[in-house]
């Protein structure tokens, strides 16, 4: 074993998941595809662990400039070890799936991420940066109905548009500092901005989150759970390596954990308010990133790594409930508890997690966060955080909870989850337990060592049951006065209206005025060659096949045109 | 002379001539000849002949400022034509004979597919004389008999997109599109090297770059300029100027457009940095301002107008045809910035313009073989079908888009520093919408091709790739992806080849 | 498991097991155990510190309230969210095309 | 074509004629106006005069499309073999005074000339005579009812 260690050591475990996932991808035997997405993260994890020393390994020389696509170290050890450990947990869940392009590209997104979190300049990153984008789509696509397939080409396009930006950033950012590396950056620049914006988008920065809840709901059942995982939390990875200590990134993290709260109430498909609610966890990390205080950090990173574990897991909940039903609308589901109970108390323990419940992972994560804000004396943002933690987020998973394992029962005559799936979400809700009373397991794999941090002081333990009690006791309220506004199957307009609407009939009303213009033009110009237009017209035109066809007489107006233009230009030009 | 490292001496003294005399005679016996397969062998070996020509032209210029002048029929350069190489022309023969070579590899299936039996001999004769012409524009240093060349590459070339008219008939049109089109070019680059013979009375090109550098203010040579420009720009398919390339690159049959897509505008291009960096001298005002003020918003304009219309057409060809349109423009762009290193960029892009386009429109060809595939829609399955061209599809346009460790990130990435190095925010702005573009439009059809299920009954359709087409597509993808991870080789030809361009033009 | 009802005598049983009454009235009662226990910690906390049983020693105030009135507020929220940007569940299909007239979702 | 005697009298007298005058230009061009070119035009002109008076079938019996074919290959070929052959003589290409010794009066020179010509003749001719044929005996292809 030591042997394999030492092999391993140094060798980028994203290779792994990509090398498994292209074999996958190409592999037609649905038993090789599923070994493969158990194998692959194994080996990921070996060369996690092989990789002892922080260091930059797997420097790429490419001439002009070396890629290093290997950066272990503090900051970046933790993602890439739960990005594993989803992925393998995936591989388990996702087991009674027969779908070759989902199995392939969860590896190689999954493999991506990793690869994302370990380059150590922005070529790098922005090479896996896409690659996310591009491995991601096909597990919107491959839900099928059209409806999937414009979500998946909206949610590819702003992937890519933050790849874009990404990439222009960087080169800015090099052209200014001679350097490519992915260190700090700081908004004080241009490219600054720039990058800031590329993070942003992916980590659903408020009115660029619109792509979160707008395509995850429509994903397979299985291609949400990873999707849940990966982007955002390399997002707020991102941020940490640049933007650490960022104020404005308090007051961004603060409008995001706060806003989704309300949409996450009235939206009536449970997947989309669990896309909300993981925008809010996300404000969470934000803020954490913004306040840039080692505990803050420590706590970002540790919301991050439960964040992913406990969202994963009450996106598979939800998965199985579609697997079962078909259907994930509030207002179609209820009382599944009695026939899918082993889901249903994964789904609590989820829920306990997501809510901070003493003794669950999202605990002892949030606390570091809550401590953060409180040690840099910030109080509005520790009580805005107290607001939309413990109160209101309990609002949204409670629902999710309450609206399909309990509350009044539909007639679905549903068969527990399969055995593969009950597996994954088990082990998922293993880990939020684990983490939450182990902590100590969790806090010394965070970026900087706090030894002397005990959150289960009596204070802290009951200042955060009182919070959480309260928010149950509103919610049984709402529940028992109906005020809960949970009426009927319909949309909430968020800010994807811009684009799904205002930007989509702009585009309709532009494409057809820029028609009349171009046709206008065309008129004009033609109107002298008409008559030998049409003489081409009727030597050279079989059945109107010419139609497309531009003239040349077009062409030698342009000609002329453009030889009036260099000379006017030559002709004015001074002497040098 | 330098003497060669790689043929025999007396072969090598003669490389500059051989390489556009040899595919030149060649053609005589295959237009006689009556079977398209002898016509094949001669075209095929008169290619790899211009390639070995080209190699040791190539490697005799590495030398640093090497140049190679070969003077025709023992006349001194400034009286008699000369046949001149330095590093950018070299670097572009030797993309024009490789690319004619792995053309012809490609050739045999799809000529076999799409000509008829007895035009084939024709049809290969007349590849030859094009090569001949595009060689011969691209290695003389006079510039009359550049026209002259032009003329010879271009006539061949209507006839061969003509060809095409065995299966769309559109090809006829697009033929005589092009061929007036073609002929206004070439007679505005040809008036305009009649004003440089009035104003200097010189046709040698190093003679007139001599002599324009005092020239300066002469208003015919200013007009000389503009002909030039504007009837090269024609050729180079420049935005507006490329109406003839959507049909032509369309219609025509499949190895007519390879070829055409990997070389026949290149040239043009080439003819255009020689001329705008080389024969004018570049610090001229009226140079840089036009390339600054004309020149670069139509790059510009048609990276991003020409990637918006590829986005919305039907025919897959087509739709590469208007990319490639947008790719012009990034070599444009690189052109006008005016320095080294947007030179440097450009060229670098043209070698990669080049690498990527060959491998799609070959890909293309070979679904036209295999299920007569045109439009977008019927690419549908073909991912399954033929995993191996589908694949070095997916490279070539991965590597359009500018994917990291594929050639077109590569010479994005130089033309996005040369940009900012010149402080082109916009060009830079420019070129990231115009990649999007690509995203868009390359993405339509890797999704017909990948992601939607094969239509039933075309399966049964089924027939192996020919060899001959896997084998100098899968070396053109892999080379898409070699150079994209080993850089440093094309990185450096551009560079030598930028130097001799700029350096060459003030007067050393 | 469900609850047998006399459907025929049009009264539900007078009596039954404990189980089963706790179960019909689960809700309710749910509701009323988490009213007592928010209104004991409220009490614990006054009684047992001077300062509050907070968090940190250093702020004070019942802030534990909040969930309480950001509860109320969210569901206000959000009930005037729902009437004003409610929207038919397949707006935007019908809107992209993926749905002509009078098909369903 | 038979009533028109006149016709075909003058013709049949100025076809030599115009063959004779076209060698007369080719052979002229070396050192005085003319040369393969137009030389070559001329030839081709009384081919086509031959084929409006005669008709076209009897036009192509005389010089059938075949032969202009391998004219047109062959002139190009001449063409590019003395560029050969003089290489093979050891100058450059198209160096013609390797081809002949005496070298002041530039016997190379008019050597290499006339050869090249001679082929510029062949294809010139060949080209005209087949474009001639291409035009006139061109059928529809399409039937008119596909317009």
């Amino acid at each position: 074993m030591p042997d394999i260690l030492a092999v391993l050591n140094g060798v980028s475990p994203a290779w792994f998941l990509i090398v498994a996932g292209l074999l996958a991808w190409g592999a037609p035997w649905s038993p090789v595809r599923k070994a493969l997405m158990l194998i692959g993260p194994c080996f990921a994890l070996l060369a996690w662990f092989a990789t002892h020393e922080t260091g930059v390994y797997g420097v790429i020389d490419l001439g002009p400039f070396q890629l290093e696509t290997f950066r272990f170290d503090s900051l970046s050890r933790i993602w890439v070890l739960v990005f594993i450990l989803i992925a393998f947990i995936n591989g388990v869940y996702a087991l009674h799936e027969r779908n070759r392009m989902t199995d392939g590209a969860a590896l190689i997104y999954a493999g991506a991420a990793v690869g994302a979190v370990l380059s150590g300049d922005l070529l790098t990153l922005f090479f896996f940066w896409e690659l996310t984008a591009l491995a991601s789509a096909p597990l919107i696509f491959a839900a099928g109905a059209p409806m999937a397939h414009r979500a998946g080409l909206r949610y590819l396009a702003i992937q890519v548009l933050s790849g874009v930006l990404l990439l222009a950033g960087a080169a800015v950012w090099a052209s200014q500092t001679g350097s490519w590396g992915c260190d700090a950056i700081g908004v004080d620049s241009a490219a600054g901005v720039m990058l800031l914006l590329a993070f942003g988008v992916k980590a659903g920065f408020p009115l660029l989150h619109m792509w979160l809840p707008d395509a995850y709901p429509k994903a397979t059942g299985v291609g949400s759970v990873v999707l849940s995982a990966f982007t955002t939390k390399l997002a707020v990875y991102a941020l940490a390596r640049g933007f650490a200590g960022e104020g404005a990134l308090i007051a961004i993290g603060l409008v995001m954990a706060v806003f989704p709260i309300v949409f996450a109430l009235v939206s009536n498909d449970l997947r989309q308010t669990l896309a909300y609610a993981l925008i809010n966890q996300l404000g969470f990390m934000v803020v954490g990133v913004g306040l840039g205080n080692e505990l803050a950090l420590n706590g970002a990173a540790a919301n991050a790594f439960v964040g992913v574990i406990y969202m994963a897991l009450m996106f598979m909940t939800l998965g199985a409930v579609l697997h079962r039903t078909g259907t994930v609308k509030a207002t179609e589901l209820g009382g599944l508890f009695k026939s899918m109970p082993v889901t249903g108390v994964c789904a609590i323990i989820g829920a306990l997690s997501v809510a901070g419940v003493p003794l669950f992972s999202g605990f002892v994560a949030k606390t570091l966060i809550l401590s953060g804000a409180h040690y840099a004396h910030n109080d509005l943002a520790y009580a805005i955080l107290v607001y939309a933690s413990a109160g209101v987020m309990e609002l949204s998973v409670l629902k999710v909870v309450y609206c399909a394992f309990f509350g009044e029962a539909r007639h679905h005559q549903v068969r527990e989850a399969p055995q593969t799936m009950l597996l994954g979400m088990a082990l998922a809700a293993f880990l939020c337990v684990y983490l939450g009373v182990d902590y100590r397991a969790l806090y010394e794999l965070l970026p900087f060592g706090i030894d002397d941090y005990e959150p289960y002081k009596l204070n802290n333990v009951f200042g955060q049951v009182q919070l959480l009690l309260g928010g149950a006791f509103v919610f049984a309220l709402a529940v028992g006065f109906k005020l809960f506004p949970l009426k009927s199957d319909h949309t909430i307009l968020d800010a994807d209206w811009f684009y799904r609407r205002l930007g989509d009939g702009a585009a309709r009303w532009g494409k057809a005025m820029g028609e009349l213009l171009v046709h206008a033009i065309n008129t004009a110009l033609t109107a002298g060659v008409a008559r030998l237009r049409a003489r081409l017209f009727n030597l050279f035109n079989p059945a109107g096949a010419l139609s497309r066809e531009f003239p040349s007489g077009l062409m030698a107006l342009w000609t002329a045109i453009m030889l009036a233009a260099v000379l006017l230009v030559s002709y004015f030009s001074p002497m040098s | 002379m330098t003497v060669g490292q790689w043929l025999p001496t007396a072969l090598a003294a003669h490389a500059p001539v051989l390489l556009v005399a040899v595919p030149l005679i060649l053609s005589t016996p295959a237009a006689i000849l009556r079977t398209g397969r002898a016509g094949w062998a001669i075209a095929l070996s008169g290619a790899l002949l211009a390639l070995l020509c080209a190699v040791e032209l190539f490697l005799a210029t590495r030398a640093d400022g090497a140049v190679i002048s070969y003077a025709l029929g023992g006349w001194p350069p400034p009286f008699g034509i000369e046949f001149r190489v330095d590093g950018l022309n070299a670097a572009l023969l030797l993309l024009l004979t490789g690319a004619a070579v792995l053309a012809l590899i490609f050739a045999r299936p799809s000529v076999e597919n799409e000509i008829n039996a007895d035009k084939r001999s024709l049809f290969y004769s007349a590849f030859l004389v094009s090569l001949s012409g595009l060689a011969g524009v691209a290695i003389t240093g006079d510039a009359f008999n550049l026209f002259v060349f032009l003329e010879i590459s271009s006539i061949p070339t209507y006839a061969l997109i003509a060809m095409g008219a065995n299966r769309d008939r559109r090809a006829l049109t697009s033929a005589f599109n092009y061929l007036v089109m073609g002929a206004i070019g070439a007679t505005f680059f040809v008036i305009g090297v009649g004003f440089l013979y009035m104003a200097t009375g010189t046709l040698n090109m190093a003679d007139l770059a001599r002599l324009l550098v005092d020239m300066d203010g002469d208003r015919v040579v200013r007009m000389g300029f503009a002909f030039i420009l504007v009837g090269l720009g024609l050729k180079a398919a420049l935005f507006p100027l490329h109406l003839w390339l959507p049909g032509a690159y369309a219609y025509a049959p499949s190895f007519v457009t390879v070829f055409l897509a990997t070389t026949a505008t290149k040239v043009a291009f080439y003819v255009i940095i020689r001329f705008s960096f080389d024969v004018f001298a570049i610090d001229s005002g009226f140079v840089v301002n036009a390339l600054t003020y004309v020149v670069t918003p139509l790059a510009i304009a048609g990276m991003i107008v020409a990637s918006a219309q590829a986005l919305f057409q039907t025919d897959v060809r087509r739709l590469l045809a208007y990319s490639s349109v947008a790719q012009a423009g990034y070599m444009m762009l690189g052109l006008g910035m005016g320095s080294q290193a947007g030179v440097s960029a450009g060229v670098l892009h043209l070698i990669n313009h080049a690498l990527m386009k060959g491998v799609l429109f070959m890909a293309l060809g070979a679904f036209a073989i295999s299920y007569g595939v045109r439009r977008i829609e019927n690419c549908k399955g073909l991912g399954m079908m033929m995993p191996m061209t589908a694949s070095a599809f997916t490279l070539g346009a991965l590597s359009l888009i500018g994917v990291p460790f594929t050639v077109g990130f590569i010479s994005k990435f130089y033309l996005i520093q040369a940009a900012l190095a010149q402080g082109w925010i916009f060009a830079v702005a420019a070129i990231l919408i115009s990649s999007v573009l690509a995203v868009f439009y390359c993405y339509r059809i890797l999704v017909n091709l990948w992601v939607t299920p094969i239509p039933e009954g075309r399966r049964d359709l089924a027939q192996p790739t020919p060899y001959l087409i896997l084998v100098p597509l899968v070396g053109l993808a892999l080379a898409n992806l070699v150079f994209g991870v080993h850089a440093a080789p094309l990185v450096d030809i551009a560079e030598t080849a930028a130097a001799a361009a700029i350096n060459a033009g003030t007067g050393s | 498991m469900t609850v047998q009802r006399d459907i025929k005598s049009g009264v539900n049983p007078p009596t039954g097991s404990l189980a089963e009454r706790i179960r019909s009235h689960a809700g309710l009662l749910a509701t009323i155990g988490l009213g007592v226990l928010v209104v004991l910690g409220f009490g614990l906390e006054t009684v047992l510190s001077k300062n509050g049983l907070s968090k940190y020693p250093d702020v004070y105030g019942a802030y534990e309230v909040l969930p309480l009135v950001a509860g109320v507020l969210a569901i206000a929220l959000a009930r005037l969210l729902a009437g004003l940007l409610h929207r038919p569940a397949d707006f935007y299909e019908r809107a992209a095309g993926d749905l002509e007239e009078g098909e369903d979702a | 074509m038979t009533p028109h005697v006149v016709l075909r009298v003058v013709s049949k007298l100025l076809i030599p004629l115009i063959i004779v005058y076209g060698f007369y230009i080719h052979f002229h061009g070396e050192y005085s106006p003319g040369g393969g070119f137009q030389a070559g035009v001329v030839l081709a002109s009384s081919i086509i005069l031959y084929a409006l008076i005669h008709g076209l079938d009897a036009a192509r019996k005389a010089f059938p499309p075949y032969a202009a074919r391998v004219g047109m290959a062959l002139g190009a070929f001449i063409f590019a073999a003395v560029g050969f052959v003089t290489l093979i003589f050891g100058g450059d290409f198209f160096e013609y005074t390797v081809l002949h010794p005496d070298v002041s009066h530039g016997a190379g020179q008019h050597i290499g000339i006339i050869a090249v010509e001679i082929g510029v003749l062949m294809t010139v001719t060949c080209v005209m005579i087949a474009i001639f044929y291409a035009f006139s005996g061109r059928s529809p292809e399409i039937p008119d009812g596909d317009w």
